[in-house]
């Protein structure tokens, strides 16, 4: 009876660390609610809080400014689409590291574990420009489909 | 929203040789300086053998695992270790992803840890 | 550290009810992160849960459109105001009855309700205008102030 | 996100006269109409001494409300009742702030049901 599509849940919340929590918690209970499985939950909850750290993190909050980042869920049929945006300096994708260059650092994980953990990624972003990451997961595993 | 709601309570106690930074709650970017904070405060102390128990952590991400490289980063020139104690798969998995079960030696229980320093 | 009013959360969701209970559970993490009491916080999941169903069960969704309403918190020092707005058709406020209107009928208890349930109501409608319902509810009791 | 995931279970027993309805999680206005469901079912099995038990019940909202006096007015000409059965207290505030406690009798306990049952 609902259309697959039934439309975006958009959050709206101040660039400030302390709403990562609240972040979190939405995506599990959308994901819940789309009958996400827990391992699959647990995976989400990471990817929305690196979304959500980076955007806030890097977001450059002036003296007395506290910018906002945007939320968005797509609930799918089988899958749940979350997309984070911010209005912050943007940077070059090239930046992006793995795993090794992270153990060097110290730092530099979230972007690869992202990747690591969903099924679709897409980056959009570049200097003045703020960004947009948009992940999609599925509910099932990807070997599953075959 | 203060600063005290941060979910995240941390106790240390020592095990023989080793403090054990015990954490309760979740590891994220707004609770994380707290951990900061306490490993930076063992290593003036002195400690050089640290071992973060994550038995009771609900949720960690990069911010966190960004915590406990810098951790191994300030005991190592003092010849230290920084251990993990972790059972839960969730939280090995990430591990496991990252790379980091190559960096830290990672204990299932703080018994494993006792029974480790007993053999050595 | 923080300032008084870190700024407002928005969250944007369909016109349909299976959102309601999500709109409970935000409002239930940002009380509680604001240290209001279990007492304060049940009378809350009612009052988002009336301001919700109201703006979605009198939104008029036309078919196959779907209308979309907008939940606001203002996390205040010692309290939390809440709003929310939906593009529906408005109504005449003359049109909100008492408990004993409520027991006739078989309804109407919903604005009664918050209003009993909440230190400050406004409510902001018209024909054709939307309506915007606010509502205020301070973490002590009236009588404390005193 | 589909209907599937209401999060209310409704399960009717009899207790001796009446037909208990036992509710299980949040009455909202995406759950209520399966209440509203049951109870029109149940009258039209013939059953007019209804008792909406609200033990397990985690929430409730005017919606709900609404549904139990419109039950309240279907068994009415068939000379019955609707009982509430409900001792949370965050419960019965609503009833009585609403002024509801005076139109639906509340018993404290399935058991009270039963006792003012033998009584009579
Ligand atoms: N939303 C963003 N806005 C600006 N720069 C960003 C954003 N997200 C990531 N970056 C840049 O990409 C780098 C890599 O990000 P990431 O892999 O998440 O690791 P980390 O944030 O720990 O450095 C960051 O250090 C930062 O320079
Ligand atoms: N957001 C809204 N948009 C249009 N009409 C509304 C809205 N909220 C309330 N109303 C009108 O006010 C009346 C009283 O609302 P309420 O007290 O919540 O009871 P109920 O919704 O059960 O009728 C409703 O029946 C409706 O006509």
């Amino acid at each position: 009876m609902n259309p697959p599509n039934i439309g975006a849940i958009e959050l709206e919340i101040p660039a400030s660390p302390q709403y990562v929590s609240l972040a979190r918690l939405i995506t599990t209970a959308i994901a819940r609610s789309l009958d996400f499985g827990d391992d699959k939950i647990d995976d989400l909850k990471i990817v929305i809080s690196e979304m959500c750290t980076n955007a806030i993190i890097h977001c450059d909050n002036r003296e007395g400014v506290l910018n906002r980042i945007k939320v968005r869920y797509f609930p799918g049929e089988r899958d749940l689409s979350i997309e984070v945006e911010d209005e912050g300096p943007g940077f070059d994708p090239e930046c992006v590291g793995n795993f090794e260059d992270g153990i060097a650092a110290g730092k530099g994980f979230g972007i690869p574990l992202i990747k690591s953990l969903v099924d679709e990624f897409e980056l959009n972003t570049g200097p003045n420009c703020g960004t947009t990451v948009r992940i999609k997961k599925y509910d099932f595993d990807e070997g599953d489909r075959a | 929203m203060e600063k005290q709601d941060v979910d995240l309570r941390i106790e240390s106690v020592k095990v023989n040789d080793y403090m054990v930074i015990v954490l309760e709650g979740e590891v994220d970017v707004y609770s994380a300086p707290l951990l900061r904070e306490e490993i930076t405060r063992q290593v003036a102390r002195g400690e050089y053998k640290l071992v973060v128990d994550l038995e009771k952590v609900a949720f960690l991400d990069s911010t966190g695992l960004g915590v406990l490289v810098g951790g191994l980063k300030r005991v190592k020139p003092h010849d230290g270790e920084l251990g993990i104690i972790c059972s839960q798969e969730k939280m090995l998995r990430i591990f496991r992803i990252t790379g980091l079960d190559k960096i830290f030696p990672i204990f299932g229980h703080v018994d494993e840890l006792k029974r480790r320093q007993a053999g050595e």
